[in-house]
């Protein structure tokens, strides 16, 4: 496990970024970046607007103020595909497997932005369609492989145990070959075997070259496994900084961590 | 006699069999808490309990009275509250609408309202939201809501499912309080919790379910000290 | 699999109910079967138009039994689809007689729209078709508006948005026969009704778009207008049938200054709603006025108090005030006792089978006594010299009947019922 | 735009353009009776209840042998005792359909609960085949007379126009009815309960609503409106048919979703607004085109504001 | 590639095997029906099976459009209540371009292309049809598409009425008369030259402008059509499309994250469905020669929609088998039910009830008063006892088990915070 070099790249920058529902602020002006090849933690009481954020760097929300910069492109406002498209992967905070759809099937469509079949070969079964297919599923295996739940990809999606659930949402989000993976409460409902586990997925994951930002509720995930922390509270940005510096930072502990943590 | 029996109950979905012969009993004003894995069989059990899913087989007793099989409705009539994971407040309606609808079971007009303002003092929080609609409150709000809502109808067992989830640690730490409180009024509490530390920090008595079955039961203190449940369940 | 095999039972099943039908014979004979093919509106709101229409027919073939040895049979279908005559359904129905090699010939269909779909069908397979109802002058003629009813250039049927006669007959020569004349008469006499006899100058027209509905409010708006009269309001309803509420259109008409309503259209249509909305928007004396489509029993339910002051025009001579078609109607009258058996177009339908009975044991002798082929019974028809219920019946070389009377009924009396008032003989013009 | 288009209409006739007014408003109150019904089942089980149109027809049909039993016919009965014996007999009716509704949504919709969601969509569509069918077999397939009952003496408003007194009564009822609905689910404990069904079935029922119930007094007070709707339909239009509530029922449900499905106000709201369409396109356009305008009225309303006029403008999650 | 699901290795290939061969063994037996069914209707009838032969071919139309309708409900999840408004398109397209109808328009030009060039033409339009209404609507939520599609659906077949004679632009559609004379098919000379005419008499003339020999023909055209569909439907379900519309069947959130253009997907679902409506609407246009507005109002939506769901939405067999089941119903148990009805009340000597009398209007003639009633029983009995359809796919089998509502889809313009 070796850490990041102190000057490394950007990745991602958010410039104020704002993002209001009628009246209600779920995100109000937050600015941050990360570099490549870190693992960044986004922490913050409920309601905080985290997953906002989430949604819309990943294009599922336009915001109403600021820029988002991935690798040096404006990716402000694009549609959620394309942005997967130019290397943003990411899970949900509620799992959202295709259910009814096995293992592999759900990898293969994170392939999917990947392939070139078109309609006519998808028609007509044709070699090229047939070559891609068996690519593509290679692929796929490998990619259970890689996060361990090889074994199941014949098996519908809803019928996986939680973790492996958790484990193939990372390895779908992997499918569509990202520079950067959004994990959104990856430990929520784990055991603390499975958080063990999950954290060393989140290593092997940002040795593959791939930078990490999560959100995580869990104290020990965050402070175990994240380079740099960003607090937000009431969709504001409170504190920045090491683990370190943000568990000792009052402004956190009074509106978030609480006096146990 | 214990305030709730379940005994030996086996609960489907559809061909899937979620719990095998699981039997529990909680006395009146105990805190009682089931922890275990995703997927254990926690959530299943409560939702059994409560009429939800009724089970294939086995008998849930309370308070002496057979409830196998009632409606979820008529459960509740009979004084068994239940907070479901997810909090699930009425989004669309205000704070006071749903704590009116917690209170839906009862016809004492008068009492409902002095219940209603007791609430509203136990989750002051709630009370400067009085008039706004579920949708908008915090996650953390929408738990006490959810609480308060459940204790409307004044409930001699109140099931609660994973409260902390999805909180922040300084909104899980109210919520222990909370249920705290709510015992030592004098309600009975069936804990579900991920959190197992938190939950048998506050809980008299505790369950470990394992793949639908109840593996280890005994005190809070014991379960603390099981070197099985330490390693599992506690991180330690 | 169990599935698969219950379906192919129900297949078979279907393949052996479909041995049983529903042609019905009368009299006896052996050298064989010819059947005549029925294809009218039978059920729900066209009930009353299909089934008097039908009797005429069933009432022939009965009485006649058999021609030359061959047993005569009645094959008739429904063109109504949930209850309103249906253009795609005829041309169904058309196929199957066209499939059916001892068909020669066919009566019907009610509706000129539907006409217009089986015509082409009926024509590749050189089968007789003969309608006792049809009067959409498209339908033999090219000319949709003539000069003489408007005094303006003529309009021909393409610019009214309906094909020739031409385009109906892929084969070029005609197969079709009508004893009823066309709308192009049928319109131009409630409006010289109406000016002459009512003595009103402003009207509001409507249709229901139809072929029918529309011709005959087209040419009544021309011959009205041609003849000193003014069209204040005119509207199209191509979904009549599912039109409840006409009040605005009325409520216009009548701020227009109109005296009266001319709806084109038939009461499957809700044309005789129309009248019954009229109530309480025009005094109770305002005409209401319509072709053949209204004169009928369910009009008159239709328009209930209303009904007394409607007006209708049939394309054909008034049976019933004939004595030479007494013994006829007296007949049928016994055969058929309900009062709903009997219709406007129960005669013409008679009239219709008699003459294509004439032609098929015309064409017989023509060939030996043998089964004739269709096109033998199609070159027997344009020689029909006919004498029946309707009068004098002979075809010009369009198709078209050369008995070229209109007749105009009034609902009156008590019950209220229809009855003819005047009718206006075009045999010589108009 | 409408204001464009009509205004030189108004400015050449006014006292037409009032009439039209009238009419729209007359058949939009109509419209809006059957609309809550759609919306309020929408709401409650996300349903498109396809029966709905027919339940209301069948009103219509169901008091015909009613006034008959009571010795009102056309021309002949007059006076107070008709109106008495008319609200009665709405009463009746409306008792009956929303008998019946319960009963469909008991045989058709509940064990369907669980099912694939288009299940109960074709279910639905087969009660309407349904009760079309025991109309069609009752009375035939032509339409119907319905007896004039209600005198309808001209009252003027400006312009020379007038209002009759039919139109007053169809607005005045469709009023009152729209006004207690809205005070029943806002305020009273079932109305409460209906809401919390509609937002989520299992909460609900953890707060020991009987959602059965719930759910049946829904459709109960939906075809009790409708039932309502269909007497009045008869008594202003004095004709009805069996395969009437397919299209009415089309644009009421238009209208619904229009104002917002799921919402009471938006409901009657989309019906006072076809209605006017409606009146008014026939009156001064290609009637032709007016089913078209509504439904193109409909798809802009949707492509726009998803939720309609009126529609939950409130986070769902 | 079929998704073969299950716990072991064994299991798997055994359950592969079993379902492989339930599909297979339906389209072998359907096959095997279609091909004989021809010489049985012939026999049975005593060489008069023209018309259940003829009657087939139209149920094959029904077969292609439930084929088009489940790509868009079946395997996309879109709700489209409309759908007849493609099918319109495509019958009004070939109507048009191949009748005299056109001379009468502000073109006056009539066109006369042949019906195998338009067969194309028409599944173009229809899909760019599909494209038109799909672009600006489908961002919808699941219900509220299907009330757009609903109302495009009223509205198509009404504006085909409305441009008859005397509309503001003239007359391109025939109006409320709809267009009637179309073309029948004809075939190009190497199919219709001597080899197939009387001196060799392996195969009768197959030409679509003899009407006698006319619905054979028909028939085994459909049956081509039928054929080509569903092998193209079946490796589109079997592709990287397929796969990806039923992601955004399953969840349009996490499809749209994992890089699936959901727009651009469903949009395609929609055209290709459309298109084959259009296919199958420019058969149905050349056979009954005869095209109106009024064959293709809302209830025609329903019933297709009815047939892929009586069926097992997104299961192909099973749709092919709803729609044969439907209109079996329709075309032929309703239509001869009265028929029936009637000769067998004679038969056991009830004749008096064939008779009207007052009220009673005649067995046969009630019987069909009761077509409305027995359909309506039919679907809601059905339904209720096979609420996932005849033969569902098995995904939709486990759903039902589990018994899950489809999810409301999520809003992506205007979404809500978390």
């Amino acid at each position: 496990m070796t850490a990041p070099e102190t000057e490394q790249p950007t990745i991602l920058a958010l410039q104020g970024v704002t993002k209001r529902f009628g009246g209600l602020t779920a995100v109000g002006n937050a600015s941050f970046e990360i570099k490549k090849g870190e693992i960044f933690a986004l922490i913050g009481p409920n309601g905080a607007g985290k997953t906002t954020l989430f949604n819309t760097i990943t294009g599922l929300y336009k915001p109403t103020a600021g820029q988002i910069i991935f690798q040096g492109r404006d990716v402000t406002g694009l549609k959620p595909y394309r942005i997967a498209h130019l290397g943003i992967a990411r899970t949900f905070q509620q799992i959202r497997l295709f259910a009814y759809m096995s293992a592999l099937d759900n990898v293969r469509i994170g392939e999917h932005s990947r392939m070139h079949a078109k309609l006519w070969d998808a028609v007509f079964k044709t070699g090229r369609a047939r070559r891609e297919e068996a690519k593509v599923t290679e692929r796929a295996m490998e990619l259970l492989e890689f996060v361990g739940i090889r074994q199941q990809a014949h098996n519908y999606a809803r019928n996986l145990p939680y973790g492996h659930q958790r484990r193939l949402e990372i390895a779908r989000a992997l499918a569509s070959d990202p520079r950067l993976l959004l994990l959104d409460e990856p430990a929520a409902g784990a055991n603390p075997q499975e958080k063990r586990e999950l954290m060393e997925l989140v290593q092997k994951v940002r040795s593959q070259d791939i930078t990490v930002l999560l959100i995580e509720h869990d104290m020990k995930v965050v402070m175990g496994i994240s380079e740099r922390i960003v607090v937000l509270d009431y969709g504001e940005k409170i504190a920045e900084g090491k683990p370190q510096e943000v568990r000792t930072n009052p402004r956190v502990i009074e509106a978030y961590l609480g006096k146990s943590a | 006699m214990a305030l709730l029996e379940v005994d030996s109950i086996n609960t489907f979905y559809g061909r899937v069999q979620a719990l095998h012969g699981v039997s529990l009993s909680i006395e009146e004003g105990e805190i009682v808490t089931l922890i275990g894995s995703n997927g254990a069989g926690k959530t299943t059990t409560l939702r059994t309990i409560s009429g939800l899913n009724p089970p294939a087989k086995g008998r849930v007793r309370f308070r002496g009275r057979d409830i196998t099989g009632l409606a979820p409705n008529r459960v509740v009539g009979l004084g068994i509250g239940q907070v479901p994971e997810g909090r699930r407040v009425f989004h669309r309606m205000t704070v006071r609408d749903n704590l009116f609808l917690g209170a839906y079971v009862r016809n004492d007009r008068d009492d409902i309202r002095g219940d209603e303002e007791q609430m509203l003092t136990l989750f002051p929080r709630l009370k400067e939201r009085r008039n706004q609609i579920g949708g908008t409150l915090s996650g953390g709000e929408q738990q006490m809501l959810a609480i308060g809502r459940a204790l409307m109808s004044r409930p001699k067992l109140l099931l609660l499912d994973e409260p902390s989830l999805g909180l922040a640690p300084i909104m899980v730490d109210t919520i222990f309080q909370v249920i705290r409180d709510i015992n030592q009024r004098g309600t009975t509490i069936l804990l579900i919790e991920q959190n197992a530390a938190k939950a048998l920090a506050v809980a008299n008595r505790g369950y470990v379910l394992e793949t639908g079955r109840v593996v280890k039961e005994g005190t809070a203190r014991a379960l603390l000290e099981s070197p099985d449940v330490q390693r599992a369940y506690l991180g330690i | 699999m169990k599935q698969p095999r219950i379906l192919v039972g129900l297949a078979l099943a279907s393949i052996a109910l479909a041995a049983c039908g529903n042609s019905t014979s009368g009299g006896s004979a052996n050298k064989g079967t010819i059947k005549i093919g029925v294809d009218l509106p039978e059920s729900g709101a066209e009930t009353s138009n299909g089934i008097p229409t039908l009797n005429g027919v069933k009432f022939a073939v009965q009485q006649k039994g058999s021609v030359d040895g061959f047993k005569l049979e009645y094959f008739n279908l429904d063109d109504a689809v949930n209850g309103v005559h249906d253009a795609v359904k005829g041309a169904q129905n058309v196929q199957q007689f066209v499939d059916d090699p001892k068909v020669l010939a066919v009566v019907g269909p009610f509706n000129s729209g539907v006409a217009r779909a089986e015509i082409p069908k009926t024509n590749r397979a050189h089968l007789v078709q003969i309608s006792p109802a049809n009067t959409n002058q498209c339908l033999t003629k090219d000319i949709y508006i003539p000069t003489a009813l408007s005094g303006k250039p003529d309009v021909d049927c393409k610019a009214a948005g309906l094909p020739f006669p031409k385009d109906l007959r892929p084969t070029g020569a005609n197969n079709y026969f009508r004893v009823a004349t066309t709308d192009d008469l049928q319109g131009p006499a409630m409006a010289d009704f109406a000016l002459t006899t009512l003595s009103i100058t402003k009207v509001g027209v409507a249709s229901d778009a139809e072929a029918y509905g529309k011709g005959i409010a087209d040419t009544f708006s021309s011959r009205f207008t041609g003849k000193g009269g003014t069209v204040v309001k005119r509207q199209d309803f191509p979904n009549a049938s599912q039109v409840h509420d006409f009040t605005s259109f009325l409520r216009a008409a009548q701020r227009a200054g109109a005296q009266g309503i001319y709806f084109g259209g038939t009461d499957s249509n809700n044309a005789c709603v129309v009248r019954n909305q009229m109530k309480g928007i025009f005094a109770d004396s305002a005409p209401f006025m319509g072709g053949d489509g209204i004169v009928t029993g369910q009009c008159l339910k239709d328009a209930a108090a209303q009904a007394p002051g409607m007006r209708g025009t049939v394309a054909t001579v008034d049976a019933s005030q004939r004595p030479d078609a007494k013994a006829t109607i007296d007949a049928f009258k016994a055969a058929y006792p309900n009062a709903s058996d009997y219709g406007a177009y129960t005669m013409p339908s008679y009239d219709c089978t008699q003459i294509i009975i004439a032609a098929i044991h015309r064409a017989i002798q023509a060939n030996g006594g043998n089964m004739p082929t269709r096109q033998q019974v199609l070159d027997q028809m344009s020689k029909t010299d006919y004498t029946g219920a309707l009068g004098h019946t002979s075809f010009d070389d369009k198709g078209d009947t050369t008995n070229k009377v209109v007749t105009v009924y009034e609902a009156k009396g008590s019950p209220v019922d229809w009855a003819s008032v005047k009718a206006f003989d075009y045999t010589n013009g108009l | 735009m409408l204001v464009v288009l009509l205004a030189p209409k108004a400015a050449s006739d006014l006292s037409l353009f009032v009439q039209i007014l009238v009419i729209g408003i007359a058949n939009g109150a109509i419209y809006a009776l059957i609309a809550l019904g759609y919306t309020m089942v929408y709401g409650i089980i996300e349903l498109i209840n396809f029966a709905h149109g027919d339940v209301f027809t069948l009103g219509a049909f169901l008091s015909l042998p009613l006034l008959g039993a009571f010795g009102l016919t056309e021309g002949k009965s007059s006076g107070v005792s008709v109106y008495l014996a008319l609200i009665l007999i709405a009463a009746i009716v409306m008792l009956l359909t929303g008998t019946i509704n319960v009963v469909i949504e008991r045989v058709a919709y509940r064990p369907l609960r669980n099912a694939p969601r288009l299940a109960p969509l074709i279910t639905a569509v087969g009660m309407s085949f349904i009760l079309e069918g025991i109309m069609y077999f009752w009375r035939g397939a032509s339409p119907i007379h319905y007896p004039d009952l209600i005198p309808n003496p001209r009252i003027p408003l400006l312009a020379g126009a007038t209002i009759g007194l039919k139109d007053i009564i169809v607005i005045v009822v469709a009023i009152v009815l729209v006004i207690l609905l809205t005070v029943f689910i806002n305020g009273s404990k079932l109305g409460k309960a209906m809401r919390a069904t509609a937002q989520d079935r299992e909460a609900a029922q953890l707060m020991g609503i009987d959602i059965n119930r719930t759910i049946a007094a829904t459709f109960f007070i939906g075809a009790v409106l409708a039932g309502a709707g269909g007497v009045i339909f008869g008594l202003y239009f004095n004709s009805v048919r069996f395969d009437l509530g397919f299209g009415v029922g089309l644009f009421a449900f238009t209208a619904a979703v229009f104002g917002g499905i799921g919402n009471i106000q938006g409901a009657a709201l989309g019906g006072l607004a076809i209605g006017l369409v409606q009146a008014f396109s026939n009156a001064y356009y290609q009637s032709a085109l007016t089913d078209v305008w509504i439904f193109a009225i409909l798809i802009l309303v949707l492509v726009f504001r998803p939720t309609g006029l009126l529609g939950m403008q409130v986070p769902e999650r | 590639m079929s998704r073969q699901v299950s716990s072991s290795d064994s299991a798997m290939r055994w359950a592969t095997g079993f379902f492989r061969d339930r599909n297979r063994t339906i389209y072998t037996i359907l096959l095997v029906g279609a091909l004989l069914f021809p010489s049985i209707a012939d026999i049975t009838t005593g060489g008069e099976g023209n018309h259940l032969v003829s009657t087939a071919a139209d149920a094959g139309v029904f077969v292609l459009l439930a084929i088009g309708l489940n790509i868009v409900v079946g395997f996309a999840g879109l709700l489209d209540l409309g759908y007849a408004a493609f099918f319109a398109i495509g019958a009004y397209t070939y109507g048009l371009l191949a009748s005299g109808l056109l001379s009468g328009s502000p073109l006056h030009q009539e066109f006369h292309f042949p019906f195998w060039i338009m067969l194309f033409v028409a599944m173009g339009v229809a899909a760019a049809f599909g494209a038109i209404l799909g672009a600006p609507t489908l961002r919808l939520r699941g219900d509220y598409l299907a009330i757009v599609t609903l109302g495009f659906g009223e509205i198509v077949p009404r504006i085909f009425r409305f441009l008859g004679a005397g509309s503001p632009i003239g007359n391109w559609t025939g109006g409320v008369n709809g267009i009637a004379a179309i073309d029948p098919p004809t075939l190009p000379f190497f199919l219709t030259g001597p080899w197939v005419g009387a001196p060799i008499q392996v195969v009768k003339p197959f030409d679509f402008s003899d009407p006698i020999a006319y619905p054979m023909d028909f028939y085994l055209l459909i049956l081509i059509l039928v054929v080509l569909s569903i092998f193209a439907v079946n490796n589109l379900q079997n592709s990287r499309l397929g796969r990806a519309w039923m992601a955004v069947r399953e969840d349009e959130v996490a499809a749209a994250a994992s890089g699936v253009n959901t727009v651009a997907i469903k949009l395609l679902a929609f055209s290709i469905g459309a298109s084959f409506s259009g296919f199958a609407g420019c058969y149905y246009g050349a056979k009954l020669s005869t095209v109106g507005s009024e064959n293709f109002e809302f209830i025609v939506s329903v019933t297709i929609l009815i047939m892929v769901v009586l069926g097992g939405m997104g299961n192909i067999p099973g749709v092919i088998v709803g729609a044969l089941t439907i209109s079996f119903v329709n075309f032929y148990v309703l239509t001869n039910l009265p028929d029936y009805a009637s000769s067998i009340a004679s038969t056991i000597g009830l004749d008096f009830l064939n008779k009207s009398s007052g009220d009673w209007i005649g067995l046969h003639d009630e019987v069909q008063r009761l077509n409305y009633l027995i359909f309506g029983l039919i679907l809601v009995v059905v339904m209720l006892l096979r609420p996932q359809g005849l033969f569902p796919s098995r995904i939709r089998e486990q759903e039902l088990e589990k018994g899950t509502a489809e999810e409301a889809v999520f809003d992506l313009r205007e979404g809500s915070p978390e």
